[in-house]
């Protein structure tokens, strides 16, 4: 079950819903909005989604999971909207046999939503700037993995408008 | 209606969004490609993102840059997710 | 903080506790009594503690784990006592400024936990039987792993009185 | 008391505790070591766990099977734990 959800996250009945009397491991994540980020203050984040693709991609990846781990359940949901320092952000719940499999499958759901699901996250810094955040893999290597069928190699015109992916002041 | 073309919904998202004013419009466009429709939009709007790095959706699925776009499509750019 | 506990387990506590406005990430670890082990049906747990040192060392491994992890906050809490199929028998939670470390910490203390501290589990079966669950590495292993200080070396004398260690009928 | 002999307290869990039928007791030994001291409770108890499977603990540490014991200590021997 992959939500999307404009109010608060309640954890304990999300919990509830992956009980299983054959389940010996339940390993959960939780995305916290953090105060700072690459050196930063930060006092707020905005995250925005495409729904209907969101909704699709989201199950798509618990889909695999299960598959591939053997899950006895799983379960993600992210925030959308404004959200201050220390609210939960993303919910990630699995419940399995063994540990194992809990963990490397909870790993595995926020790795994938973070890197494809289409939500966007804005920061709003002490600063008074803001700026949308780049998905970890791009900052990470500066941007030579694949996002899925990019433009790469299509593109034959130049694209001057080119700048850093933040918003303008 | 020119001939040949097509009309589509395109919906912008975070810095797209921004960038363009809008949530989302719908446009009369003689592009035949996605790649095609983004270049005519990038014109007007000036983009400040290189189309290798978005995706883009139509009818709600991740699909090509060189795909088709037919009359009545929905077209999303997706700048790079940053979730969780 | 490590804690044992012979009531009922409050999760949403323990992770308010965690709460850091430096912390990106949470994960926990939940044990659940299983209805089932190596093929047997399982109807219920019993956890013995040797109370003094299980605590000692269970601090021991929140600490090792604070340091290795750069952790902001870490606990862990294991029930004693008498417990039903579904039950929570161990919690495990940790915050952390990234997931890369919360993750790794979690696992390293639920790994460490089972096999270091003085805790004991007696299933019971459906069949009527019952038997102390020996450390998974000893059943993973044969035995070929040391337990820390043994006495494998030291002792001349035959132990004419070896068995499989399982509580008589 | 017997000359050179100490008394110690034993401490007993899981199996060894059913095994032995109590949870503690205080013993006077002559036994100088710890694993001497479990062979001499083998011997009345027949705990159905080899030495070399336990650890053992002294005064609530973990300690090593040829360290001497002295009087007032407490002993645990411990079967492999399995938490979780």
């Amino acid at each position: 079950m992959f939500l999307l959800s404009a109010e608060r996250i309640d954890t304990a009945q999300l919990k509830r819903a992956l009980e299983n009397p054959g389940a010996g491991a339940c390993v959960t994540f939780e995305g916290w909005v953090r105060n700072n980020n690459e050196g930063k203050t930060v006092l707020r984040l905005e995250y925005e989604a495409y729904e209907d693709l969101a909704l699709k991609e989201g199950a798509r990846i618990l889909a695999e999971a299960l598959d591939k781990f053997g899950l006895l359940g799983a379960t993600c949901v992210h925030r959308t909207g404004c959200l201050e320092i220390g609210e939960l952000a993303v919910w990630v719940g699995v419940s399995a046999a063994h540990r194992d499999e809990a963990f490397a499958a909870c790993r595995y759901i926020i790795d994938e939503v973070k890197s494809r699901v289409p939500i966007w996250k804005k920061e709003h810094y002490a600063d008074g700037e803001s700026g949308w955040v780049n998905c970890e893999r791009c900052a990470a290597h500066g941007h030579d993995h694949a996002h899925g069928a990019g433009a790469a190699g299509i593109l034959s015109r130049d694209d001057a408008s080119y700048s850093r992916q933040t918003a303008l002041p | 209606m020119k001939e040949h073309g097509r009309t589509v919904h395109v919906h912008y998202y975070a810095l797209l969004r921004e960038q363009s004013g809008i949530s989302d419009e719908t446009v009369h466009t003689e592009a035949e490609t996605v790649l095609d429709l983004f270049v005519e939009l990038n014109e007007r709007y000036h983009f400040a993102a290189r189309p290798e790095r978005l995706k883009v959706a139509l009818n709600a699925e991740f699909r090509n840059w060189d795909d088709k776009i037919s009359h009545g499509d929905t077209i999303v750019f997706l700048p790079p997710v940053a979730g969780g």
